[in-house]
């Protein structure tokens, strides 16, 4: 399986990211989901999300669970992308792409990788809010 | 043997630090260490039941055995995404 | 729900797509699905697939499927695009965009909408084998 | 009346042609019409339980009852994406 994980600051450009998609034609499905911050939670206005990381961590349970995808599923390649720091609504914190044979697997992978994520991976958010400076949890 | 102990995220406020260092005699435990920690930082001490507790970049449980050198880190349940 | 069926002998270019997407901050998540044509099947080599489609009744019936993917779920905008003529291998033959509130609801309308269309959606394939110059079933 | 019954993909192979057309007596059903049809094209018969029928751009039953201006589809299972 290719597998490629960026932690990044910078904005994620879906449209760059899936123009470079690495292609192989013996596959014949590919999903990706993109995580978007939403400018409203049940309790408020958000104008931004604060992403921190415990990054080496981060990223050898990133490994971790790329090898468990590996395991159930037949995946052609893997990419990943989170941004750290603070990310506007509207904008991308999450962008992942799955290459498999088939749609069901790259379905279920793709999901049971955010699934995850959210349960392991040391990344945290903070939400700032519309009409305030400083950060809240 | 003296371990350092990491917080992260908000458990930097309630502890009013982002690291602690814990003298624990040899043999201890990771339970044991953090019931020491935690008659320290009562804050944290709170937040027990949703604490996540890794050594280097693993999770672990209580009854690991800690080893000279370890570093351990502590944090709230993970948000990313 | 905003919806935008395409039937085209145009090759679908996805960063296209992705850029052009209709963006509504108040949304959390997109997951896209592209059939890419595999370069063999089982039985040999492929080195394209002919669609044609009974295409007033195919758009009708994806109408049906968006109907009720809506009321199913939560949809904000679904975008689909398939092609029709002869599509080479490696080249995508189907591209699906769900953007919902939450990947759940993304990936379970997602799934659905292709297994769907694979039982009503009046559109056919047969393959161009390699070493062969006309079309085989 | 005369039933115009188009067929799609490969059953145009099968039968030698796109469109048929079929006199059928008033207050025929559609599966009359399929009966009739097989009888005059029996490469299509053999196709009969995998076959898909729609009146205009709606799948009908063989119950269904045949209007005057009505146009049969008939074609094999579906295969996009």
């Amino acid at each position: 399986m290719r597998r490629e994980l960026t932690l990044t600051e910078t904005p994620i450009d879906e449209a760059t990211w899936v123009a470079g998609r690495p292609w192989d034609a013996s596959n014949g499905a590919v999903v990706t989901f993109s995580g978007v911050v939403r400018d409203h939670e049940p309790d408020g206005g958000i104008r931004a999300l604060e992403y921190t990381a415990f990054e080496r961590m981060a990223r050898h349970q990133f490994g971790l669970l790329f090898d468990e995808a590996e395991r159930r599923w037949p995946i052609v390649s893997l990419r990943l992308v989170h941004r750290l720091g603070i990310v506007a609504a509207g904008e991308t914190s999450l962008w992942i792409e799955i290459v498999a044979p088939h749609r069901g697997e790259a379905l279920a992978a793709c999901g049971w990788i955010v699934e995850e994520m959210k349960r392991v991976v040391p990344i945290w958010k903070r939400a700032l809010r519309t009409g305030q400076s400083g950060p809240a949890h | 043997m003296t371990v350092k102990v990491h917080l992260w995220s908000y458990f930097r406020e309630l502890a009013g630090c982002a690291e602690v260092e814990v003298p624990m005699p040899p043999g201890s435990t990771l339970g044991q260490l953090l019931d020491e920690l935690y008659l320290r930082h009562p804050s944290l001490a709170a937040m027990r039941n949703s604490t996540l507790v890794a050594v280097d970049v693993e999770y672990q449980g209580p009854a690991y055995l800690l080893q000279e050198q370890d570093e351990v880190s502590l944090f709230p349940p993970v948000q990313g995404g």
